[in-house]
């Protein structure tokens, strides 16, 4: 079972969290990505390719799956303004198996960082600036290659 | 044929649409070459392009490199590294 | 900011999310272990070592947040009897970024099998047989020792 | 001077009780040989006791090996080994 999607509204954990719970699962494993106040950050704009994001979303999610014995992948990523202390990402693995489900999800939100089309925008005392990729996602995905 | 032409983040912002539908001319061997002919539109163009290694770039929602074959496509994305999740 | 909670009531997954989310944490990552319905089993019975178990777990927990930088660091484990579907246990951990919320994550359930003192029962077809421990789980606990 | 003895899962089970409060003779230098003297209780500890390689213990909150020496806590446990989370 997988599920993904991009949305400009809130993230709701406790929804996201029900629609994980599947039947069988022994071990659910999440990871939720925060816009932090770093630098004095007031907004965060998160900006996306439809249909593309999607898709890429789901060949991210299909791999975990195949990768690990997954009985249920989410992905749920916010898109447009938000603030300090709002959810960006709330990804969850499901598995018989607490192994798979921690593994799947550190892998689902290394390679989203990487391999999705999303781009950020900060602002920070009135002004706005785009965020440069970081070296060190680029290193944190590619330690998932076979 | 048109194609169509999206762009995001920065590179949108700099040309001041998010999208434009255009008749391409013959002889764009690549994406590169696509990109050059574009930065010849606008200053704004210009500015988006002026750097091609700060550029990625998708045909028909595929990823690839500036040096990718163009061939036809529908739809072109050029836009900035992702820097999500 | 480490709280520990040993307790027989159902675990509200919702409060303990929003326990976890401090400001500043730029990262969630949680773990939990649900009750499955292995080879027909209708219940599962913990049973732990009171004030030895809580000390245990804040053991665990204060060692995560000195290896990891994290924020916050929640254990939260169920006893008495639950049935298929229940939650077990919880973990969450935040941290300013994310590798090390998932990893002290990932480290805390796995030593929590070894190194807290819980006991569990099954009961299937109206038998009862406690669970023997599990080499896979001193395997999983072992790759954290420095 | 007492010492309450704590048990926990199917070694309570077959002793019948999860804690006692005795008096322990002098001359049990090891935590195996308190075991071995508790044995004597009943045949319910007899057979919590049989095999004490599938024992483990606790002075006073903190584990130990069954060959650790015995001291004088004040609370001694043994049980199986762990099966949480």
């Amino acid at each position: 079972m997988i599920a993904v999607m991009v949305d400009p509204t809130p993230i709701d954990i406790g929804a996201e969290y029900a629609a994980i719970a599947v039947d069988g699962a022994g071990g659910i494993a999440t990871f939720a990505g925060l816009v932090r106040a770093d630098d004095g950050v007031t907004a965060l704009t998160l900006e996306h390719y439809p249909g593309a994001t999607e898709a890429a979303l789901v060949a991210l999610a299909e791999a975990a799956a195949a990768r690990w014995a997954l009985s249920a992948a989410r992905i749920t990523h916010r898109v447009g303004r938000m603030v300090p202390g709002d959810t960006v990402v709330f990804v969850a693995t499901a598995a018989r198996h607490r192994a798979a489900a921690l593994e799947a999800c550190a892998f689902l939100i290394d390679r989203l960082k990487t391999d999705a089309p999303f781009w950020k925008k900060e602002t920070l005392a009135g002004a706005e600036r785009w965020v440069e990729p970081r070296d060190s996602d680029d290193a944190a995905a590619a330690r998932w290659r076979p | 044929m048109t194609t169509e032409i999206l762009y995001f983040a920065w590179v949108r912002e700099k040309i001041g649409t998010g999208a434009e539908t255009l008749d391409l001319p013959a002889g764009l061997a690549t994406v590169a070459d696509l990109v050059a002919w574009l930065a010849g539109r606008s200053p704004g163009h210009a500015e988006a392009f002026a750097d091609p290694t700060r550029l990625r770039a998708a045909l028909d929602q595929n990823f690839v490199a500036l040096d990718a074959p163009l061939g036809r496509p529908r739809e072109v994305a050029i836009f900035p590294p992702v820097t999500g999740g």
